[in-house]
């Protein structure tokens, strides 16, 4: 008989383990991946699997030569991260624009900190602002979506996001009215073409243009359904995100509708589900507290909003959820989970 | 010897900084390219080894307790002549260094050289100190400036190496941190196996 | 359905000795009775070495305000007073009894009638159950006495049984509810009594629907008694968690039940309380639960206090070659020991055996912050924090987070999916910042 | 040399000792410096000049209130043997990216063509913003009329190309020249006004002699 | 909406540490803890309001009217200087409690290039006194987020094994880039 093993309570374990949180992410995302992949062909799969490639090799490597810790490639943190970052890039993204992406993400956002579960920021947000505010040309370039089985010629190949030109033409002066009706006249590759935001049906599907994993909503919605039913994410941040998004915009709407636009177009176009679902919900990053998760959506929905309302860049979910980042400690500080036996004295 | 290595513990032993880590805010905000981290460097060396100059020839004429502002006010003169001579004759240089160079003056190598080392050392000590401690100041500016700018902009002083985009984040704010940041990272890693 | 509200996690059940009726396990050849069995003072023994003693007899006194009495559980002869590694790990003082022959003392009532008069007033039966060395029998071993004295300046108002059982593996109280129910429910009136209470809540989480009906059958006939079905949720045996979870009334952080009127008991310390005041009993023996995934005869038997776990386990079908840990109680807050004849004591309720395969804790790695940890905190506390600052040494900060307030119930270490030591950083804390206390007292 | 006690007395005197020595150190630094500092940026206004407008053998300066705006432009007009042939107006935008003013010069021909156009100040996002001194961005206003030329970016309905990713710097500059163009209409009006009613005069004067 | 401007890009888009790098100093050597970060930005706000009244008015009134506004650097510095030694006398005669929390922050200030920063750009930016005012409160507000966010981060980061090259000021400076990093989104709010 072999020795007996003395060790403290619990003796056993519930059958949670950081693999099964991993690869559930992973899973959820496979319906984004299909769409992209339908909407933009080979140059999704090429992103893809080149941010993944290299977020992977960074984080072996890293581990191994730098760090010189045990290796943990295999928690599917590093796929995540890179197929993430896919996600948050045109699909016609210059190859070595991503290895530069995945190379801030994986070694200046999370590795510098230790990897896994040490990094406050979200590391494929800060691979993805880094190459924005670097790249801003090749990042804001969007292909125009080519569904697979109707593949067309197009009379351009790139075209702008609905958020993107609704923005623009607003600050030309143009009333909402007039450009969801009229579209815009635009040189798109040295050809003149008319560009009409889809509607909303269209972007609920995903046929727009925009960031691989962004583009469609139900494909989002149908991951974080899956997310929650198995316990990855909770209902708080997504909630108080999706919540003051809308009552925020729904304000602004009901002020003035000529200039703010509804609501749901906020909703389902630019990168909002992809940031409400699976990067304001990143563990290591948010808040632990369910009353801090709610303030911290409500940060996320208040910054996002402002960012695309006022700021210089169409869409704020990224800088919003970064920013909210480095908040989150505070809001651990600030908003403890209620004890049991706390005795409110008035 | 005792003057060698007084004039060159600025540069990696206690580089003002890589190590000392004082004089951040210029070493951060005007290093945007070499030429710049250069000429911010070269002034606070002037003014370094002005200051210390002057600081130990009368170190024991001034009582102890108007010390500080004392040396401030002569830290202050030196940083103005310095910014006129720049403004007279290095025009660009003076607008693309706008207010870091009046900061000077608050720059805690200048008045920490001032209190710890000029005020109790001899003359020529501090003379050596100051150019030890500026040149390497300057040293750490420019080669900040010029990683940056080989980063951010594809060129070293100006001359360019690659066309096309280069990394636009490393000239702008958040560069200068994380750069900075990992220069320190590699400086601690490459004392620590020496 | 009632439960508490806060945290809680529902480990596999692993009731595997359900079935099995309560077994009187053959009285062994020796028994080792440590002297310190409840919480408090240990007690101090009484007799010496070679002396002839019954079963039944007072072999230690308790002296001290919390400490019990105890008793010899077998009749036989005094071999010596030594040292003996118990639960604990610790050595401590027991008594070695060579057992001759099985002569009870002789104002125990053996009988098996039920007794459901009760004669005695509210002092007596306090008495009683203080003579006879009643202690908590749902592991924390309080000395029951004490808990029926209420505080000056406190009222009780409600009596709470707790039948909950929130451990896997265990079913020592589901048997003993289902063989002993009206016994139990004697014994609850008189805990009544003693406390001076009209009002009695039995807690049952509805994986025992049997026991739950028997009892609340058997309930009609006895005044003021009911019996609630609880949603299984562990740790619902807590105390704490129990009243919350029967009267949502919240015991205030570092205080007793008393503080909101409550006491609560376990349902096999009113069995014993039961045994006590009605048949003179002391408390020498227990339902004893034998369990485990690779046991041959996973049971419950009535054993005699200290009495090698060694016994239980080669009664239950011996100890299969692949066992890798052996536990006293359950599996979430249960001791593991260090070697297979660890006697029984009043505060055994299972000797779990794990085998080797499930012995293995999963592999330390990163926190990933999921707080899930937070979440099934039943105390509402931040177990990661918690950890981290006793990991780095910064006990005043988790002073500062309570981290007295936790009960040990394992639910953050069993959920953590990084396999993190949370509750080994924690009772490390626990241990500091109560150092921390006692030394500024000391000042 | 023993220290110096700390006496009021001493205190004050070195304090007044050291400051004095200072301000004159400064004030003949001062004095020194100052012709060099004039010429530094004379030079540099007549670069700016030199670059928007043709060749000229005389400057004539005055300043003129803008339309909008709080700041009086500086007028610059090149003649040659006393014949207009541009001027530089220094203009200004307060919408940069950063607070600090963008100072631009625009040289106009006498037909209200722009000539050229330079940046004198400008501290806009390296990389970004600043490529607004790059040929490429301000030399598409050479020989533009903004009558018929709209001084806005693509985007905002106009016909200047935008700097990439620096839509609001490029703004600024559009601004800039927008309010250089309105003071100098302005102020051609008023020209050609007083002209005629400078011709008006002599010819009132004239007919008076007859 | 001047004044609103003002603050927003002072506060935000153009913030006093993370864009414009005024100081640096105290933002990595204060920030250990959000308590004393706190305080500090207390002082700052404090002495930052202060100077940058005093300075605005020897610029209006004795600098530019003598035409020696070669003697600003020397002039600011030493009104700062004198300024932080009275208000710390002051301070410590009518309140002692406040002296308390912010005293052992005040000769910090002295050195801390931020309140030289701010009066010179409130002057080299000619705003008028009421929109110096602003503009030096907004500075310190912003000084105080940073601050403040940094020392959460950094409380944080105090709980983890950060790898041994890039512990203490290093892994700092990547934070302070990252969250300058995300705090250009606020870029054209104004």
């Amino acid at each position: 008989m072999n020795l007996l093993t003395v060790s403290g309570s619990p003796h056993i374990h519930g059958d949670n383990s950081i693999k099964k949180i991993m690869y559930g992410v992973v899973f959820a995302m496979i319906p984004a991946i299909l769409i992209s992949i339908y909407f933009f062909g080979l140059d999704a799969v090429k992103v893809l699997l080149i941010s993944v490639i290299a977020c992977m090799f960074f984080e072996w490597a890293i581990q191994k030569f730098l760090i010189k810790g045990p290796l943990t490639i295999n928690d599917g943190s590093a796929l995540i991260t890179g197929i993430l970052l896919a996600f948050n890039v045109p699909g016609n993204l210059p190859v070595w624009i991503i290895i530069i992406g995945a190379f801030v993400s994986i070694g200046i956002a999370k590795m510098s900190f230790g990897g896994l579960g040490k990094n406050p920021f979200n590391p494929a947000l800060v691979g993805r602002v880094f190459l924005l505010i670097s790249f801003p040309v090749q990042m804001t370039s969007w292909p125009k979506p080519n569904p697979l089985f109707a593949r067309k010629v197009l009379d351009a190949i790139t075209g702008p996001t609905p958020l993107g030109n609704l923005k623009e033409e607003l600050k030309g002066g143009r009333t909402v009215q007039d450009i969801l009706e009229h579209g815009t006249k635009m040189i798109v590759d040295g050809k003149e073409v008319l560009y009409q935001i889809p509607d909303y049906a269209q972007e609920l599907l995903g046929n727009m243009g925009g960031s691989l994993g962004e583009i469609s909503a139900v494909a989002l919605i149908i991951g974080a359904i899956y997310m929650l039913c198995r316990k990855i994410i909770t209902w708080q941040i997504p909630v108080a995100y999706l919540g003051s998004v809308i009552v925020f915009t729904g304000i602004l709407w009901l002020i003035n509708p000529n200039i703010y636009i509804n609501p749901l177009f906020h909703l389902v176009t630019g990168g909002l589900m992809l940031g409400v679902f699976f990067m304001a919900t990143d563990m290591v990053s948010t808040p632990m507290s369910s009353k801090g998760q709610l303030i911290f959506g409500l940060g996320c929905g208040v910054i996002t909003v402002i960012i695309r309302v006022w700021g210089a860049y169409p869409e704020g979910v990224s800088f919003a959820i970064l920013i909210m980042n480095a908040f989150a400690p505070l809001i651990n500080k600030g908003f403890k989970p209620k004890r049991f036996g706390e005795t409110l004295k008035i | 010897m005792n003057q060698w290595k007084n004039f060159s513990k600025g540069f990696i032993k206690d580089n003002p900084v890589f190590v000392l880590l004082l004089g951040l805010c210029p070493t951060l905000a005007v290093t945007s390219s070499a030429i710049n981290g250069l000429g911010m460097g070269l002034a606070t060396m002037f003014v370094l080894v002005c200051s210390n100059m002057v600081i130990s020839l009368i170190k024991n004429l001034i009582p102890d307790k108007v010390r500080i502002p004392s040396f401030i006010v002569i830290i202050a003169s030196f940083v103005t002549i310095v910014e006129l001579i720049m403004e007279g004759f290095a025009p660009a240089l003076f607008e693309a260094l706008g207010i870091f160079i009046p900061l000077i003056v608050v720059n805690c190598i200048v008045l920490g050289r001032a209190e710890g080392f000029a005020s109790k050392q001899s003359f020529i000590s501090s003379l050596i100190d100051g150019l030890g401690m500026g040149l390497g100041f300057a040293f750490a500016l420019t080669l900040l400036g010029a990683v940056r700018e080989a980063l951010g902009n594809g060129s070293i002083f100006g001359y360019k190496f690659i066309e096309g985009d280069a990394i636009l984040v490393f000239i702008l704010s958040p560069g200068a941190f994380i750069v900075l940041g990992y220069l320190i990272a590699l400086l601690n890693r490459f004392k620590k196996t020496t | 359905m009632k439960t508490f509200k806060l945290g809680g996690v529902h480990p596999a059940e692993n009731k595997l000795s359900n079935n099995s009726p309560i077994q009187v396990l053959p009285i062994p050849k020796q028994v080792f009775i440590p002297v310190s069995q409840s919480l408090g003072a240990p007690s101090k023994p009484v007799v010496n070495k070679g002396d002839q003693v019954k079963v039944g007899q007072l072999i230690a006194k308790g002296e001290a305000f919390i400490s019990s009495n105890i008793h010899s559980s077998v009749s036989g002869k005094v071999l010596k007073i030594d040292n003996i590694t118990d639960q604990s790990d610790y050595p401590k003082q027991a008594i070695f009894i060579n057992v001759e022959g099985d002569e009870w003392d002789e104002n125990i009532d053996k009988s098996d009638k039920v007794k459901r008069e009760i004669t005695l007033s509210k002092e007596e039966i306090i008495r009683k159950i203080h003579e006879m060395g009643i202690v908590g029998l749902g592991g924390a071993a309080f000395p029951s006495h004490v808990k029926l004295m209420v505080p000056k300046g406190k009222k009780a108002d409600l009596l709470i049984i707790n039948g909950v059982e929130c451990e896997p593996y265990l079913t020592s109280d589901y048997r003993l509810m289902l063989e002993k129910g009206e016994e139990i429910l004697i014994g609850t009136t008189i805990l009544m009594k003693g406390l001076g209470v009209n009002k009695a809540f039995i807690g049952i989480e509805n994986n025992k629907p049997d026991a739950i009906k028997h009892l609340t059958n058997l309930a009609k006939d006895f005044e003021g008694i009911e019996v609630f079905s609880l949603k299984v949720k562990y740790p619902q045996g807590g105390e704490k968690q129990l009243i919350k979870a029967l009267t949502n009334r919240e015991v205030p952080s570092g205080k007793l039940p008393i503080e909101v009127g409550c006491v609560v008991n376990n349902v096999g310390t009113a069995f014993a309380v039961y045994e006590a005041v009605q048949k003179n009993k002391p408390l020498f023996e227990r339902v004893v639960t034998v369990t485990g995934k690779t046991i041959e005869n996973p049971s419950n038997f009535l054993v005699r206090i200290g009495t090698p776990s060694s016994e239980l386990v080669e009664k239950a079908g011996g100890l299969p070659d692949d066992t890798g840990k052996i536990i006293s109680g359950g599996p979430m807050m249960g001791k593991a020991l260090n070697m297979i004849d660890v006697p029984i004591v009043k505060g055994s309720s299972g000797v779990l055996l794990i085998e080797d395969s499930e012995t293995e804790r999963i592999a330390v790695k990163n926190c990933i912050r999921c707080a899930n940890c937070i979440s099934v905190c039943p105390m509402g506390l931040e177990p990661v924090l918690l950890a981290q600052y006793s990991e780095k040494e910064m006990f005043e900060n988790a002073e500062k987070e309570h981290i007295l307030d936790c009960m040990e119930c394992g639910s953050c270490q069993y959920t953590c999916p990084s396999g993190r030591p949370l509750l080994d950083y924690i009772r490390l804390g626990k241990f500091k910042v109560g150092e921390i206390i006692r030394n500024r007292g000391k000042k | 040399m023993a220290k110096k006690e700390s006496s009021f007395l001493n205190m004050v005197i070195t304090l007044f000792v050291i400051t004095g020595i200072a301000s004159l150190a400064l004030g003949g630094v001062y004095n020194l410096t100052k012709e060099p500092i004039r010429l530094a940026k004379l030079a540099k206004a007549e670069k700016a000049i030199k670059e928007v407008i043709p060749g000229f053998d005389r400057l004539e300066i005055f300043t003129v209130k803008p339309t909008n705006g709080t700041d009086s432009l500086i007028f610059n007009c090149g003649y040659i043997n006393n014949e207009l042939v541009g001027t530089a107006v220094e203009s200004y935008s307060n919408k940069g990216y950063d607070p600090t003013q963008i100072k631009i010069m625009v040289g106009f021909t006498p037909d209200g063509n722009i000539n050229n156009t330079a940046v004198i100040q400008q501290k806009e996002t390296p990389g970004l913003g600043t490529k607004m001194t790059s040929p490429k961005f301000k030399d598409q206003f050479g020989g533009k009329n903004p009558k018929n030329f709209i001084l806005k970016v693509k985007k905002d309905g106009g016909d200047v190309d935008a700097i990439t990713a620096a839509t609001i710097s490029s703004r600024a500059f559009c601004g800039a020249i927008q309010r250089a163009y309105d003071a100098y209409e302005k102020e051609n009006k008023q020209r050609v006004q007083n002209k005629e009613q400078q011709t008006q005069d002599v010819v009132t004067e004239e007919q008076e002699e007859k | 909406m001047e004044y609103l401007i003002i603050i927003i890009s002072a506060i935000f888009v153009s913030n006093i540490v993370l864009a414009q790098f005024l100081g640096i100093c105290p933002f990595l050597g204060v920030s250990g803890k959000i308590s004393t970060s706190v305080g500090m930005s207390g002082a700052v706000l404090f002495v930052m309001t202060i100077a940058t009244i005093a300075t605005w008015l020897i610029q209006t009134y004795i600098l530019v009217p003598f035409g020696i506004t070669f003697l600003q650097t020397i002039s600011f510095i030493l009104v700062i200087a004198s300024l932080v030694q009275m208000v710390e006398i002051i301070l410590k005669k009518i309140s002692p409690p406040l002296y308390q929390a912010l005293g052992i922050f005040l000769p910090l200030i002295t050195t801390n290039c931020a309140v030289l920063g701010v009066a010179l750009l409130t002057v080299s930016r000619n705003y008028n006194l009421m929109e110096g005012v602003v503009f030096a409160v907004a500075s310190a507000l912003g000084f105080g987020l940073a601050m403040l966010l940094f020392a959460g981060i950094r409380e944080h980061l105090d709980l983890m094994e950060v790898p041994k090259g890039m512990r203490g000021v290093p892994i700092a400076l990547v934070t302070a880039g990252i969250l300058a990093l995300a705090f250009m989104g606020f870029t054209g709010l104004v």
